[in-house]
């Protein structure tokens, strides 16, 4: 009933805990490699830089060995199998280290037909959190270097995976900065409102770079980059940066699991990801939905109950 | 966390009839749940509900009343067990309405100068001891089962009805008082007059309607072949035991051609009439005896119409 | 003779993205009706409230409108079973991001108007007109429509110094001077 | 560059009057790629029309805006004259400058400058347009009628009579349903066999009919006028081919003892049956639940005595698949027979009544059965308990119906005329017997149905008693009935022989899953939902499927016949043309950028979209793509603005058009 008293509430979760979950998604991953479970894994190596992670995607049981897990494994790794190494799922069955983030993105994928569970073989992570931007990267994950979207996270657990490394942890008495900044614009008056977006979407640089890291945006072609008809202005002017944004947001509202890796990617530092947190807010409360851990028939905006809320039409 | 494994526990409105006439209902519910291994602890300072008289004179007050126990009862931690039919009703009616309206909630949360505790679940002790506890797991306590013993079980009109708000059973053809009965190893009898009304409102004010609606139910119980009957309300104990003698005097044995020409008749059961006395139990005086609880801490001795004959002859005394 | 029109100082842009079997069609009833409105509406027909992306809407407010309206047909009317279903949760999700962005919802409109109601679909229209001719013109995407990337940074409503916070940036910045 | 000609009407004086049509014409001519413009009084009169043609001609136009009124009043109009000139009809369109400019304004300057606005925003609208051509489909003119009750029979014998095949599936071993169960029918008090039964004689004689009995839908696919059903025969353990009919099986059986349903479990009958004596066809059928052979193996006395041997114990199920054009759904209804709440079903039930437990309490069907003259009593009116003649009867209506507290809150149409009816029957037959009615209202819209009612009451002297019944419980040999009289305002209790309660129509059990099977609508009650409850109400909403009887609400014989043929009207009117043409405003699919996401086939509600996989020249699975069935599509373009690629395009209403339109703002 209670989930609280189940899990462990500490101040900083120390290199030993990730060191655990290391040795296990190894083991695991050396495992349904020898016995051809797998032809791929898809996860973090080492980087170059130390207290660095890359993503990767290991064949090989050396390769396995040095597979790891730390508070720099940032990335979303679903995004691999849409994206650019899409023709790996062509090989066969695929292994994938999943934060629950990311398997909340497996599961919208899944739900939109983009992925079948029976192809993956998912080695969960019971996260605790990853590291900010711009952080002193200790190896210790503390109150001061955890990234934003952790501090409100709550799928921790990564339910539904074919096995989970890690026990339950989590930092104890984390402020939700997130909702407190969503909550400090939704109190503003609308034309701060609108200078707040106008001033942080007019930097945009339509770099792209948040699109071509969501999961979501899988498709072949995007319809701001169509011309016939243009519905979205490319160049980089405040105009089509503002439609760009908000057609982003649009699309991604019941879809989006909230791994923000669109917020750590953009250069210009705009804060996307409370756009999507707004909208999943909103789909929340008027439709009571939540972007979860398994796939569902059908997301929020390709469903409706005939009594759904239409207080706002006349 | 495995619900088995916890003890369950309860906050627990006793209500003013158990503290008085129905003192027997309160010391046997107490015992039960202490033989039962269930929690059970008294909500400080709780107060009248209001029923009978309050809904009928003053909406507001007697809102008020059960929203003040309520959030009383928010402090003990633990759903709330109701062992009175009346009680209960009026608790459950009272979150029904304020969760329905507004601008009552509002008034009543003036009144008593705090919020409503509209969500703090309200459970009767039937509930609780054929659900929560469980039927499985109450049949295997039994200690003595009330082997022979042909119970009437009789609802009342308050322990269902009005269909909305006790979310109880069936509200016009229940089962939980026959399913509880036969858990105890007792046999309930089918019968026609388990939903009618006593008339507990009259109790005081027009004597005689109560006089002639529990006779009714008395003799069709009795026609049923029924040893006993079981309620679950003070209020329905009152009038079905105390005013037992009362209605005999005025009555006399039912009208023989009635039944006269079934009598023995296998197609449609039943019994002679007579005017045998009819012991009146509370659910918990049985389920306490068939857990093997000392019949001399339930209350046996403070009711009118004796049971002890009754179960000296079943030998469960 | 035709009745003294009112002259006002300004005159608001609004279009209506509207179904064809309801509201255009309610619209038609005005009409055969001689109801009255004010004739700043510009009706765009669709098959059904189900067709509207929320980027016409959006780029309706980039050419120039200064309110808009979406109508169709009332829930359990769709002439498509369900277009109107699936649009009025569409609709209630872009709000709540254009609110969030700052936009003011006063200059979106959403109603369902019947073929049977051509005084609905006047006093809706009429509504809108005036609301958002009290409002006045919609400065925020025009504003938008004209600015340059840079011209934010050049303005002296923004601290330099927080928006370019990183050396590349503004060193980008001062060499296009 | 497009040649757009733009032809400014003045409707008489209907626009002109607001609007200097002038102007719009000069205004439109200025427009980029407009080649031609005009202004002409009557655009629709035959001279307006002629010039329209020309201009096509002389000034070679490739696309055409009449700017006059509604489109929904004369598009067709124009859009035949352009096609007459030559031009795709999909490229001329109307600008509305009259339904919504010149009507509704009297300022001429701001009726001009609209009227001039929105021809500009058509001219974008044309130019953008693309020819489109009608889409047709074949259709295959043959039938399938679900559900051989009198709805399921009407309809099958109207199309097969004029001329098309028809497929009839019923789940029984008969045809006939609840009519051949009635003893005599209001307001007329005929036969109810009399009538029905040479129906279904017509049925299996009809060179035009396939009667399948005993056999279920599998399976439904394809769409209107195309669809292929997989039928399951379920395995009947007789041969039809060889049956004779000659019952010999039937009267060896050596058990006789299983209730038998056609008589609400009243009579009896063998293992190895026909439902009833008149049944269609008669060919037997083995209940293999309850037959020796199947339960032990140890009988076989059928098969012994059955001289051509039709007897076969090892039959099994068998499936066929019939192609047919278009679906009649005829299921009809059943009684709501519960005493206590099933689990699952939002519908309480009545023990309160003692239903199920008081043998002398019955619902309408059974006394139905005690009437008829084929029934368990030969007609006279026994009560089951102990077969006495019932000198006090209480006829009970509205029990499930109009009770929103028990979970229905409808009207079940027939029970207040055939309540009325069974006290008639039962006053005929037990002529110093009291019939007593608790009812709510007597409701007898129809022609005959009030006469009839107040023969009941006023000349057969049924005691009607407004009001509703709490509880009933057995006394002796009697039910105690306790109600009300609301219109005395005083408790009522009669002590009854017999109690007959009206109980609520239902929908057949699995209406759902046909449902499900069939991809139509259905309500919370599981009645099929019709297209449009005034303007169609025998189409489904899915193309090809109509509906007929009480599948789709609480009907009487009349409306149900009624509705039959409506929907075999329907049906021949879809057989009338070889080919189905339909309007080409239908959404495609682009397949080089689909993902297949499939959000619109979430969201279409035609079912018109499908998954196809689009496989490279090796075989080898290269995607899947969404594929728009454009027989199936109804073009309201939910799944254009829900893909997120716009990669499915609704044919008339672009991104392109409507965006160029936003533009021309």
């Amino acid at each position: 009933m209670n989930a609280k008293a189940n899990k462990n509430q500490v101040t900083s979760i120390e290199p030993a805990y990730y060191q655990a979950i290391t040795e296990a998604i190894r083991k695991e991953a050396v495992q349904i490699l020898k016995d051809e479970t797998v032809v791929g894994v898809v996860g973090y190596l080492p980087g170059r830089r130390k207290g660095t992670a890359s993503p990767a995607l290991v064949t090989t049981v050396e390769e396995a060995e040095k597979l790891i897990f730390s508070p720099a494994c940032v990335n979303n790794l679903s995004v691999y199998l849409t994206k650019a190494k899409k023709g790996v799922l062509k090989q066969g069955k695929v292994g994938i280290v999943a934060k629950g983030c990311d398997m909340r993105a497996l599961a919208g994928l899944m739900t939109e037909s983009q992925l079948q569970r029976e192809d993956l073989f998912i080695i969960g992570v019971v996260c605790p959190g990853v590291y900010g931007f711009g952080v002193e990267r200790t190896g210790t994950l503390t109150e001061a270097n955890i990234a934003r979207k952790c501090r409100e996270c709550t799928v921790h657990m990564p339910e539904g995976s074919d096995v989970a490394a890690g026990t339950h942890t989590e930092l104890a008495d984390l402020t939700p900065e997130e909702a407190e900044e969503m909550a400090r614009i939704e109190a503003m008056p609308q034309a701060e409102r609108w200078a707040f977006w106008k001033e942080h979407f007019s930097r945009c640089i339509r770099c792209m770079a948040c699109r071509q890291v969501c999961p979501f945006c899988y498709c072949e072609q995007c319809l701001c980059d169509k011309n016939r008809p243009q519905a979205v202005e490319s160049s980089p002017r405040p105009a089509g940066n503002m439609a760009w944004h908000l057609v982003r947001a649009m699309h991604l509202a019941g879809r989006c699991g909230g791994c923000a890796e669109c917020e750590r990617v953009c250069p210009m530092d705009i804060p996307l990801n409370l756009l999507n947190r707004r909208m999943a807010q909103e789909l929340k409360e008027l439709y009571d939905f939540e972007a979860g851990l398994t796939p569902v028939e059908k997301g929020p905006l390709n469903e409706y109950k005939e009594n759904d809320d239409q207080s706002f039409i006349k | 966390m495995t619900p088995g494994k916890k003890r369950l526990s309860y906050s627990y409105y006793p209500g003013c009839s158990l503290h008085a006439s129905g003192r027997e209902y309160d010391i046997s519910t107490r015992a039960l749940f202490k033989a039962l291994n269930v929690g059970l602890k008294e909500v400080p300072d709780w107060f009248c509900c209001g029923a009978t008289p309050a809904h009928n004179v003053d909406e507001l007050l007697s809102l008020s009343l059960c929203a003040k126990n309520l959030s009383l009862a928010e402090e003990v931690e633990g759903d709330l067990a109701v062992a009175c039919a009346a009680c209960f009703s009026r608790l459950k009616t009272t979150q029904h309405h304020l969760k329905e309206d507004d601008s009552k909630r509002k008034q009543v949360e003036v009144a008593i100068d705090g919020p409503a505790a509209l969500n703090k679940p309200v459970k009767h002790i039937l509930e609780i001891l054929a659900r929560e506890y469980g039927l499985a797991k109450l049949e295997e306590s039994v200690k003595k089962p009330l082997l022979g013993l042909k119970v009437a079980a009789y609802y009342g009109c308050l322990l269902t009805r009005p269909p909305e708000v006790p979310e109880l059973d069936d509200c016009e053809d229940p089962s939980i008082m026959e399913d509880l009965l036969r858990a105890l190893g007792a046999e309930p009898v089918k019968w026609s007059h388990r939903m009618e009304c006593c008339g507990a409102n009259f109790t005081l004010s027009r004597p005689g309607v109560v006089l002639k609606l529990s006779n009714a139910i008395l003799e069709s119980a009795r026609f049923a072949g029924a040893d006993c009957i079981m309620v679950a309300c003070p209020l329905c104990h009152g009038n079905l035991d105390i005013r037992q003698k009362e209605i005999k005097d005025a009555y006399g044995a039912p009208d023989s051609t009635l039944f006269g020409n079934i009598f023995g008749s296998e197609l449609h059961g039943g019994s002679a009439p007579d005017q045998r006395d009819l012991p009146i139990f509370y659910v918990t005086q049985l389920a306490a005896l068939a857990m093997g609880v000392a019949s001399g801490s339930l209350g046996f001795e403070s009711v009118i119409t004796d049971p002890k004959p009754l179960l000296r002859d079943k030998q469960l005394l | 003779m035709h009745a003294e029109h009112i002259k006002h100082d300004f005159e608001p842009k609004i279009v209506a993205f509207v179904c064809t079997w309801c509201t255009y069609a309610g619209a038609d009833l005005a009409g055969t009706s001689r109801m009255q409105y004010p004739s700043n509406v510009r009706v765009l027909k669709f098959p059904c409230t189900g067709r509207i992306d929320p980027v016409f809407i959006l780029r309706a407010f980039q050419k120039g409108a200064d309110g808009v309206l979406v109508s169709g047909c009332h829930p359990g009317d769709c002439h498509y079973m369900a277009g109107n279903f699936h649009a009025r949760r569409r609709f209630a999700a872009f709000r709540a991001l254009l609110s969030f962005v700052g936009v003011d919802l006063n200059r979106l409109q959403f109603s369902w108007v019947s073929a049977a109601e051509g005084g609905k679909w006047v006093d809706v229209v009429t509504e809108l007109t005036e609301r958002v001719r009290t409002m006045g013109p919609m400065p925020e995407f025009k504003e938008l429509e004209h600015e340059e990337q840079w011209s934010t940074f050049a303005g002296a409503s923004v601290d330099k110094s927080t928006v370019l916070n990183s050396p590349e940036l503004k060193e980008a910045y001062d060499s296009i001077g | 560059m497009s040649r757009i000609g733009v032809f400014v009407c003045h409707c008489g004086e209907n626009i002109s009057r607001t609007v200097d049509v002038e102007q719009v014409a000069k205004a439109a001519g200025e427009i980029p790629g407009v080649a031609y413009s005009c202004d002409y009084k009557y655009m629709c009169s035959d001279p307006g029309q002629t010039l329209l043609k020309k201009a096509v001609a002389e000034h070679k136009l490739d696309g055409v805006l009449v700017a006059a009124c509604s489109p929904r009043m004369h598009e067709k109009t124009f859009r035949k004259a352009a096609e007459a000139a030559g031009l795709n009809p999909y490229l001329c369109e109307m600008a509305n400058i009259r339904e919504h400019c010149s009507w509704v304004h009297e300022d001429r300057d701001m009726a001009t400058a609209k009227a001039k606005d929105i021809v500009k925003l058509m001219v974008e609208r044309v130019r953008k347009g693309k020819s489109l051509a009608p889409i047709t489909v074949p259709v295959t003119k043959r039938a399938l009628v679900i559900g051989g009750g009198i709805a399921g029979i009407q309809a099958a014998l109207d199309v097969a009579d004029a001329g098309h095949h028809v497929i009839m599936v019923e789940r029984d071993p008969s045809i006939g349903g609840h009519m051949a169960q009635l003893s005599e029918t209001f307001p007329t008090l005929d036969c109810s066999q009399c009538i029905m039964t040479p129906k279904m004689v017509d049925v299996a004689n009809h060179p035009n009919i396939t009667l399948y009995t005993y056999s279920e839908i599998e399976k439904v696919e394809g769409y209107i006028g195309n669809f292929q059903v997989t039928v399951k025969h379920k395995a009947r353990s007789v041969d039809e081919s060889k049956c004779t009919g000659c019952g010999v099986c039937m009267t060896k059986c050596p058990k006789k003892k299983i209730p038998n349903e056609f008589d609400q479990g009243h009579g009896m009958r063998p293992a190895i049956y026909v439902p009833f004596p008149q049944a269609v066809p008669n060919t037997p059928v083995i209940d293999r639940e309850n037959c020796t052979m199947f339960q032990s193996g140890k009988c076989g006395v059928c098969a012994k005595v059955c001289g051509p041997g039709a007897v076969d114990y090892e039959q099994k199920d068998t499936f066929t698949v019939e192609d047919v054009g278009a679906i009649v759904v005829a299921t009809g209804f059943k009684l709501y027979t519960i005493d206590r709440k099933p689990e699952g079903s939002p519908i309480q039930g009545y023990g309160e009544f003692g239903y199920g437990t008081i043998p002398d309490i019955i619902d309408g069907m059974t006394f139905e059965r005690l009437a008829s003259a084929s029934g368990p009593t030969g007609g006279k009116i026994l009560r089951p308990s102990d077969g006495k003649e019932p000198k006090q009867v209480v006829f009970i209506q509205c029990v499930g119906s109009r009770a929103r507290e028990k979970g229905i809150s409808y009207c079940s149409k027939v029970c207040c005329m055939y309540t009325a009816k069974h006290t008639m029957l039962y006053h005929h037959k037990v002529h110093d017997g009291q019939a007593y009615v608790f009812f709510m209202d007597a409701r007898t819209p129809g022609k005959g149905y009030d006469e009839f009612w107040r023969r009941a009451v006023e000349e057969e002297e049924a005691v009607y008693i407004r009001g509703m019944v709490s509880r009933m419980y057995q006394r002796g040999d009697k039910i105690v009935v306790m109600g009300s009289d609301i219109q005395v305002g005083t408790q009522v209790e009669i002590e009854a022989d017999l109690v007959v309660l009206a109980t609520a129509v239902q929908p057949q059990d699995g209406a759902d899953l046909l449902a499900q099977k069939l991809g139509i609508s259905y309500d919370k009650y599981n009645f099929y939902s019709e297209a449009h409850a005034k303007l169609k109400p025998v189409e489904c909403a899915t193309a090809g499927i109509y509906l007929a009887g009480a599948c789709q609400g609480p009907k009487d014989i009349p409306d149900t016949v009624s509705q039959a043929s409506a929907a075999a009207a329907k049906v021949m009117t879809l057989f009338a043309k070889d080919k189905l043409e339909r309007d080409p405003v239908v959404a495609k699919v682009n397949e080089k950028y689909c993902v297949g996401c499939f959000a619109c086939k979430k969201v279409c509600a035609y079912g018109a979209i499908e998954e196809k996989e689009i496989r490279d020249r090796q075989g080898n699975l290269v995607k899947k793509v969404a594929y728009v069935n454009p027989g199936v599509c109804g073009g309201c373009g939910t799944c254009q603005a829900t893909c997120p690629s716009k990669s499915i395009e609704l044919d008339g209403y672009t991104d392109e058009q409507i965006m160029a339109m936003i533009e021309a703002l």
